[in-house]
């Protein structure tokens, strides 16, 4: 490390710190993990290319841990680099409950956390606390935005499927209050056990009361067992329509366009979208020979963000970066129309409702969806005071 | 047909065998008798090839077998009784006596089985350990009279059975005996083996001390009960 | 019932059918108190069936088996152990990994409730070791004391087969074949034995041995397929013409 | 009739018992150990000694069930997690200083442990490996569905630290260490002393025959259950301690994953030596913690790895061997020949 | 009525899976004394190679019929002599460890060459569509798994109990060293029983792609109920593996659809029940002690 920056800034170590701290092996290792890592990079190295000698610090390290999925581990790991590995800030954790443990380390440490991947309303709601922020997405905006654009698009009677487990009871209320509010109905809500690899017969339930449309809440794999199970099932041809609350274009990729297609879901971002997100996708798919992840551009855009915020306040001390991040309004390749809300650290934004393609409309690689409607942000995330978050 | 010099074998460190020498004869029964823990069935497993012999020869029909795997001296014409008799808990009592591939033509059919052990054609289909005790003893002679070995190694034979059913199988010996089959018979109930051998070994701690005739076993065997007391 | 009070044991209609298979038919045994009672029969006859049956190894399909005058038809081997009734084993069945002396403790302590004191040192097994010395001396295995048993001879371990039935002072004692593959001497020697601790005991015991039955018992019971043939003093029965044909044969005559 | 998973070694403890221990070596190993379980926290980071001792003790307890009853449990994630949420609970809303926490767990964890035991041992052998897996796995969707109380998948967040108001325990982890550990140590005495009392000796006797344990008297279910009972009261020490030291506690901790994974502790340390979970926890706690921080994306590869070798070669454990090659020396010494059990390595005799 | 007919015949379907999973665990465990712990990971490892052949391949769901469980028997003979063999003669426990260490090892290697979301699969087009039968609807594809599972199970029946091979492996494996000396070459038989054994897994596996998410933990979960299956069916039988296999697959259905949230926890609780009444589980045999 060479001691204080070129213009002088105030750094611990002489240098600033960033971890990420995810699941590099487990199910959560293609949407983020070791691709993750990869954005914080590119992240910084375009701060640094944007900033040169006028970057308040030059000694910016990225460093990394694997937290297996296990929380206990995630919990030591983000001690550990608080504590000992110097990192100023922990990006990403997938998994809620490896983030909340997360979040409870920055709150003791006086550090900062910015969640990427997890998707509790938990962190920036009754948990959540000065250092902690929340910057791509939660269950409550999936829920929305699916429920409500759905609805209103005319499929008005709804099934939903969900898995009994905190998050899936979650989006379940939420989705039931989206459907609600746009003038739909739900006929009925079945619970199912996870992880569950056989849905025939929840699926031969929830067609009984001929819905217009499917609701599930399934995630991974179980997801994928429902999609195939569905399309089996005869539904489709009976004219219901699947709708899923958390798809990651992971998930399409491994069961192929054919068996989703025309499945509808929201997703904060997508690669293609314009030309700015495919020349960054470009880039991105040059570093690690692959497309990113909603997940992976959330990382570099949280990852940039904070480094300006640091660039603003000339120190790495986290009062002084929180004060620059909250309340701020910006854009860059993920946030569209964001802010960084100061009252509960919620990262609002646009965010769309997207239907997989038809394999016919596929030009390329990972060309899945279809953005059907914008969602602007003030609408697709819950209020302030929805979120409940006093800190 | 069984030549057996300078057999030497160990448990661990102690030696329990300390260089046998013996030899059975073709259409010979011989006994080999001894008190408990003089290493009777330690030698015959040497013999089966399922104890490691450290030192010695075996020869069988003529050739040199040490070292030979015990299948092999299975398909070669040994035969084996255990003395725990090894039935087959998953097997049924015909199942057990299907097993043993035939080596030879002496080898008995099923139905001369159960000829010879009704009770066995009674039970044939329940599972084999579910037999008496003296009902596994006979199933496991009769398992390896299927055989049609050459020479058969008995391991008490006679222990936990019915008298009717020690001297059906002293007929049984006797009988085979005439087709030129061979056994070495293990044996503490000296007046039985006294009714079916020719010759008789006397081992003592893993040491052979006397080998008789049977005449002169008969004669001697006030004193041969007691030396197996000693 | 005026008799009760000398029966040791006693057995109605007791019965026990493996898959459609009579092994024990409706046996009635009574054993006097005091009595050494020998259980013999050909092989398959139910002899070992209708000892798991009494020690509650194996649950009767009917009948009914009291032990002085209490019904313990049901119960589970430990607790028939408790009411005074030990058995050996037919086929050896001893803790391969401790030495004899261990085991013996353990024998002794089977009946206590010493074995759930999982707060106190082993030591406390000490307390037995007289006994212990006594026991092992009585069937000949002091020299062996100390060595784990999966180290023995076969004849070796009948010995303490027989220590441990001992070791539990019991009213009843259940022998399948004691002397089942032991040396003359040493069948000599367990006569004496079994004689000797039968003094104040009830016994019960299976032996193919004529020598033993003959030396040992007061009563003899034969049985065949699973039912009494024949049941009186020994000589009555060994003379019996049903016995001989069934079970002794012809040669064995001695 | 194959039940044990360590015939050799207890042969070869009857050996030591013959041999004679000698105190003044087990006052230099208890010595030894002492000042190690002093020294970790300055060695290693100190959330990860916690998890080290925790782990240790969860193994040792483990090992009372495996080495010295016969029975492998695969279901201890049920008490180790049981009694982490239930710690949990009672340190978040009773405000307790946390060894009372911690204790209410261990109790939770038993009376969780009796109706398990209760059913599972009327099976043994590796049918009870396997209804303790699938009891464990219940229990493991219980604690899912049930997110009212144990939070679901989010886990039980925000649990407190509270001791008598001593800011440094409460605060920092290396403090909290010596203050937790007293309450790790005893349980590992206690699980010693329940392995060399009578009930102990019933337990080797169960495993080893357990007809002939009946025709001795012994009520062997009862003894098994409570051997059971036991086992996860000390299981339930650990994961409260755990569930303390890491301030919340997540459903991984009920997951089959956690039994496997201490099966393999206690494995690598040596089944049936007690001790060497400790040196098992070490080893396997230190491996993944290293694992996280390496890049090297592969844990299982390497947990499976090892499992596999060890199980290959490497049976006794660590502490199985070690003591093994001490006793054989030591014989060695006191008489020039060797016994079968020193000439047989692992494995039941023909 | 109709609903109640149609949850049964999808348990009978999603029971296939089990009750041929059920079989080649139980046939190890019958011929080896092994419980093998990775019987899940075989499913899928089934599984995936049918993916994966038909991705590089081209090889349809008829063709992965045959080639998988062939390519998986040639896998498990080489587990067999790799690994399993060095501990046959020990505590079967000890191999109930390696083949969870063999698991850990085998999902992780997935994950590593296949990535942990899951690889496509298409189902041939014959099988797509719906079949009418009394009345009630039916995907195809399950009707062909649930027959397909009972010919196979027939046919491993037939061959375990009625053939010399399935009564040399028995006893071989009970008695290794008294069967050698009765004549007979053990280690020739074992091998290809633990092969046959997890092909039949992987065959599971197969018949799973077109219907389930194939990802390297799929085999997980299934692996756990698998063993509840075999417990409540008895481990030493053949018959009780299969039927409890299916009778599993009922259960599920019907709490699926009249208790969701109990559905899984149900198949422990049939467990639980088993244990007390038939500690031996259905159709286990009694131990006797002699
Ligand atoms: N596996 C073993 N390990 C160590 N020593 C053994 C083992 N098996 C037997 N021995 C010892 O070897 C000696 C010979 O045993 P062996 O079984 O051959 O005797 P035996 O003559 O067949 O006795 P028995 O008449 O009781 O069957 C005995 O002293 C016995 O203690
Ligand atoms: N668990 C069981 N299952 C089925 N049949 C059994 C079982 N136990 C015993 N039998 C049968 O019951 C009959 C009686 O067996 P038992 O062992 O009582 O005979 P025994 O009189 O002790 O004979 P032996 O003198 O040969 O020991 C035998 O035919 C045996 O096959
Ligand atoms: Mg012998
Ligand atoms: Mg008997």
């Amino acid at each position: 490390g060479g001691g204080p920056g070129a213009s002088g800034g105030d750094f611990t170590g002489g240098k600033l710190v960033l971890a990420v701290l995810n699941d590099q092996s487990g199910v959560y290792k293609d949407a983020s993990g070791p691709g993750s890592v990869k954005a914080v990079k590119m992240a910084v190295a375009d701060y640094k290319k944007k900033y040169g000698d006028a970057a308040v610090v030059d000694d910016i390290e990225v460093t990394s841990a694997d937290h297996q999925n296990k929380p206990d581990i995630a919990n030591t790991k983000a001690q550990e680099l608080y504590e000992r590995k110097g990192a100023d800030i922990i990006l990403d954790v997938p998994t809620s409950s490896a983030a909340l443990a997360v979040a409870t380390q920055a709150k003791n440490h006086h550090k900062l956390f910015i969640d990427v991947s997890a998707a509790t309303t938990q962190l920036t709601g009754a948990r959540c606390n000065k250092y902690t922020f929340q910057w791509a997405y939660d269950t409550y905006m999936l829920a929305n935005g699916t429920g409500t654009t759905v609805t209103e698009n005319g499929d008005k009677n709804w099934q939903l499927i969900y898995p009994d487990y905190e998050f899936g009871q979650d989006m379940t209320k939420s989705f039931t209050k989206a459907i609600k509010g746009a003038g739909g109905t739900v006929q009925g809500a079945i619970p199912t056990p996870f992880p569950n690899d056989n849905f025939a017969t929840f699926l031969t339930k929830a067609g009984s009361t001929k819905p217009d449309v499917i609701g599930t809440m399934q995630a991974g794999g179980d997801l994928i067992n429902m999609v195939k199970q569905f399309n089996a099932s005869g539904l489709k041809e009976k004219g219901i329509d699947l709708a899923v609350g958390l798809m990651l274009i992971t998930d399409i990729h491994s069961l192929g366009v054919d068996q989703f297609a025309g499945t509808m879901f929201t997703d904060p971002w997508y690669w293609n979208m314009d030309k700015e997100t495919r020349a960054w996708a470009d880039r991105f798919q040059h570093e690690t020979g692959t497309r990113p992840s909603f997940e992976h551009a959330g990382n570099y855009s949280a990852a940039l963000q904070y480094l300006e915020a640091v660039q603003r306040a000339k120190t790495d001390k986290a009062d002084a970066v929180v004060g620059e991040l909250a309340g701020k309004k910006t854009n860059d390749v993920f946030l569209h129309n964001g802010e960084i809300r100061a009252k509960d650290h919620l990262v609002i934004h646009d965010t769309y409702l997207a239907r997989v393609k038809k394999p016919s409309q596929v030009k390329e690689d990972w060309d899945y969806e279809d953005i059907v409607t914008t969602i602007p942000a003030a609408k697709a995330f819950p209020t302030a005071e929805e979120s409940g978050c006093s800190m | 047909m069984l030549e057996v010099t300078g057999l030497r074998a160990w448990y661990g460190e102690a030696q329990a065998l300390h260089g046998v020498n013996l030899s059975v004869g073709e259409g010979e029964v011989v006994t080999l008798v001894g008190r408990n823990g003089a290493g009777k069935t330690t030698l015959v497993r040497c013999l089966i090839g399922l104890h490691r012999q450290v030192g010695g020869t075996v020869s069988f029909l003529g050739r040199d077998i040490t070292g030979m795997p015990a299948h092999r001296r299975a398909r070669a014409g040994m035969g084996w009784v255990q003395d725990d008799r090894g039935i087959y808990a998953g097997l049924t009592v015909e199942e057990n006596l299907l097993l043993p591939p035939k080596v030879s033509d002496r080898a008995w059919t099923l139905d001369r089985v159960y000829e010879a052990f009704p009770v066995l054609a009674d039970r044939r289909k329940a599972p084999g350990t579910t037999l008496s005790g003296g009902e596994q003893q006979m199933l496991a002679i009769a398992r390896v009279l299927r055989t049609g070995a050459r020479l058969l190694l008995m391991d008490e034979p006679s222990e936990g059975l019915a008298p009717v059913v020690v001297a059906r199988i002293g007929a049984i010996i006797r009988e085979i005996k005439e087709t030129g089959v061979s056994v070495l018979l293990i044996e503490q109930n000296v007046k039985f083996a006294a009714t079916v051998a020719d010759r008789h070994y006397l081992l003592s701690q893993g040491r052979i001390v006397e080998a008789l005739d049977n005449s002169e076993f008969r004669r001697r065997e006030v004193q041969l009960l007691e030396h197996l007391g000693i | 019932m005026t008799t009760s009070g000398r029966m040791a044991l006693r057995t109605q209609a007791l019965t026990k059918v493996f898959r459609g298979f009579r092994a024990v038919d409706s046996v009635d045994l009574t054993v006097h108190k005091g009595g050494v009672h020998a259980l013999v029969g050909p092989n398959g006859a139910g002899k070992t069936t209708l000892f798991n049956l009494l020690t509650g190894f194996v649950a009767p399909t009917s009948g009914t088996i009291t032990v002085f005058g209490e019904d313990i038809t049901g119960k589970q081997p430990e607790q028939v152990a408790r009411r005074g009734v030990a058995r050996s084993f037919q086929i050896t069945s001893l803790f391969e990994n401790l030495t004899s002396r261990e085991q013996v403790e353990l024998a002794l302590q089977g009946l206590t409730r010493q074995g759930f004191r999982f707060w106190r040192s082993q030591k406390l097994l000490g307390r037995h070791r007289a006994r212990v010395d006594e026991l092992l001396a009585q069937v000949g295995l002091t020299p062996l004391a100390d060595k784990p048993v999966g180290l023995l001879a076969y004849g070796q371990k009948r010995a303490l087969e027989l220590a441990l039935v001992l070791a539990l002072d019991p009213q009843v004692m259940l022998l399948d074949e004691p002397t089942a593959g032991m040396g003359i001497e040493d069948v000599d020697r367990t006569i004496e034995l079994v004689r000797r601790i039968a003094a104040g005991r009830t016994v019960v015991f299976v032996d193919h041995n004529m020598h033993v039955v003959g030396s040992l018992a007061d009563r003899v019971t034969v049985l065949q397929q699973g039912k009494v043939l024949a049941e009186g003093a020994y000589d009555e029965v060994r003379n019996d013409e049903r016995v001989i044909t069934a079970y002794l044969g012809e040669a064995d005559h001695a | 009739m194959t039940q044990s998973v360590v015939r050799q070694t207890s042969v070869t403890e009857a050996h030591a018992a013959i041999v004679g221990s000698g105190s003044r070596r087990r006052w230099i190993l208890l010595a030894t150990g002492l000042v190690a379980a002093l020294a970790l926290p300055w060695l290693v980071y100190p959330p990860v000694a916690m998890d080290i001792a925790a782990m240790a003790l969860f193994a040792i307890a483990l090992d009372i069930l495996i080495g010295y009853t016969g029975l492998l449990s695969f279901g201890h994630s049920a008490f180790w997690g049981s009694s982490a949420y239930m710690t949990g609970l009672i340190a978040t809303h009773y405000g307790v200083p946390f060894p009372v926490a911690v204790v209410g767990g261990a109790v939770f964890a038993m009376v969780l442990a009796l109706p398990i035991a209760y059913l599972s041992v009327r099976r043994s052998g590796i049918y009870f490996a396997m209804v303790t897996l699938a009891f464990g796995q219940m229990v493991y969707f219980v604690g899912y569905q049930w997110s009212g109380l144990t939070g679901g998948e989010n886990g039980l967040q925000g649990v407190p630290r509270r001791f008598f108001g001593i800011e440094l325990v409460e605060t920092e982890s290396f403090y909290f260490y010596y203050a937790a550990l007293p309450i790790l140590l005893l349980g590992m005495w206690a699980a010693w002393r329940i392995v060399h009392s009578p009930f102990g000796r019933v337990l080797v006797a169960i495993r080893d025959n357990t007809p002939r344990a009946r025709a001795l008297g012994y009520d062997v279910e009862k003894y098994k259950v409570i051997a059971f009972v036991l086992s996860a009261g000390l299981t339930g020490l650990a994961g409260g301690v755990f569930a303390i030291s890491h301030g919340f506690v997540a459903l991984t901790t009920l997951h089959w994953t956690t039994s496997g994974e201490v099966v393999l502790i206690t494995l690598l340390g040596g089944i049936g030596t007690l001790w060497g979970g400790i040196l098992g926890a070490f080893l396997v706690v230190m491996l993944a913690d290293y694992l996280a921080s390496s890049g090297f994306d592969g844990i299982d590869l390497v947990t499976g790895t090892v499992f596999v070798l060890v199980v290959l070669l490497f049976r006794r454990g660590i502490w199985g061997t070690v003591h093994h090659q001490w006793l054989t020396w030591l014989q060695r010494r006191t008489s020039p020949r060797r016994t079968q059990a020193d000439a047989d390595p692992a494995g039941p005799r023909p | 009525m109709n609903a109640v007919l149609q949850y049964a015949v999808q348990g009978l379907a999603a029971g296939s899976f089990y009750a041929l999973a059920a079989l080649g665990l139980a046939i190890i465990f019958g011929v080896l004394g092994v419980v093998n712990f990775a019987h899940g990971a075989f499913y899928m490892l089934g599984a995936v190679t049918a993916a994966v052949l038909l991705d590089t391949l081209g090889l349809t769901l008829w063709w992965s019929l045959l080639a998988v469980p062939v390519l998986m028997f040639v896998f498990g003979v080489v587990v067999e002599r790799l690994f399993v063999q060095w501990l046959l003669r020990l505590d079967p426990l000890y191999n109930f460890l390696l083949t969870f260490g063999l698991t850990l090892v085998l999902v992780e290697l997935v994950k590593q060459k296949y990535g942990v979301s899951g690889l496509p699969y298409k189902p041939p087009g014959i099988l797509q569509g719906r079949a009418e039968l009394a009345g009630v609807v039916l995907p195809r594809y399950q009707l062909f798994v649930f027959l397909f599972s009972v010919a196979i199970c027939v046919l491993v029946w037939l061959l375990m109990t009625r053939t010399r091979v399935g009564m040399i492996v028995r006893a071989s494996t009970e008695k290794p060293e008294l069967t050698r000396a009765l004549g007979v070459n053990v280690g020739r038989w074992v091998t290809p029983v633990f092969g046959f054994g997890v092909a039949l897994a992987g065959l599971a596996g197969v018949l799973a792609a077109p219907f389930r998410a194939i990802t390297a933990d799929m085999g997980n979960n299934f692996a756990i109920i698998l063993f509840a299956v075999v417990v409540i069916g008895g481990l030493g039988s053949i018959v009780g593996a299969v039927v409890a296999g299916f009778l599993v697959g009922l259960v599920e259905a019907f709490g699926q659809a009249y208790a969701p949230t109990f559905a899984q926890i149900l198949i422990f609780v049939l467990m639980a029940l088993i244990i007390l009444v038939r500690p031996a589980g259905l159709f286990g045999r009694e131990e006797a002690t002699r």
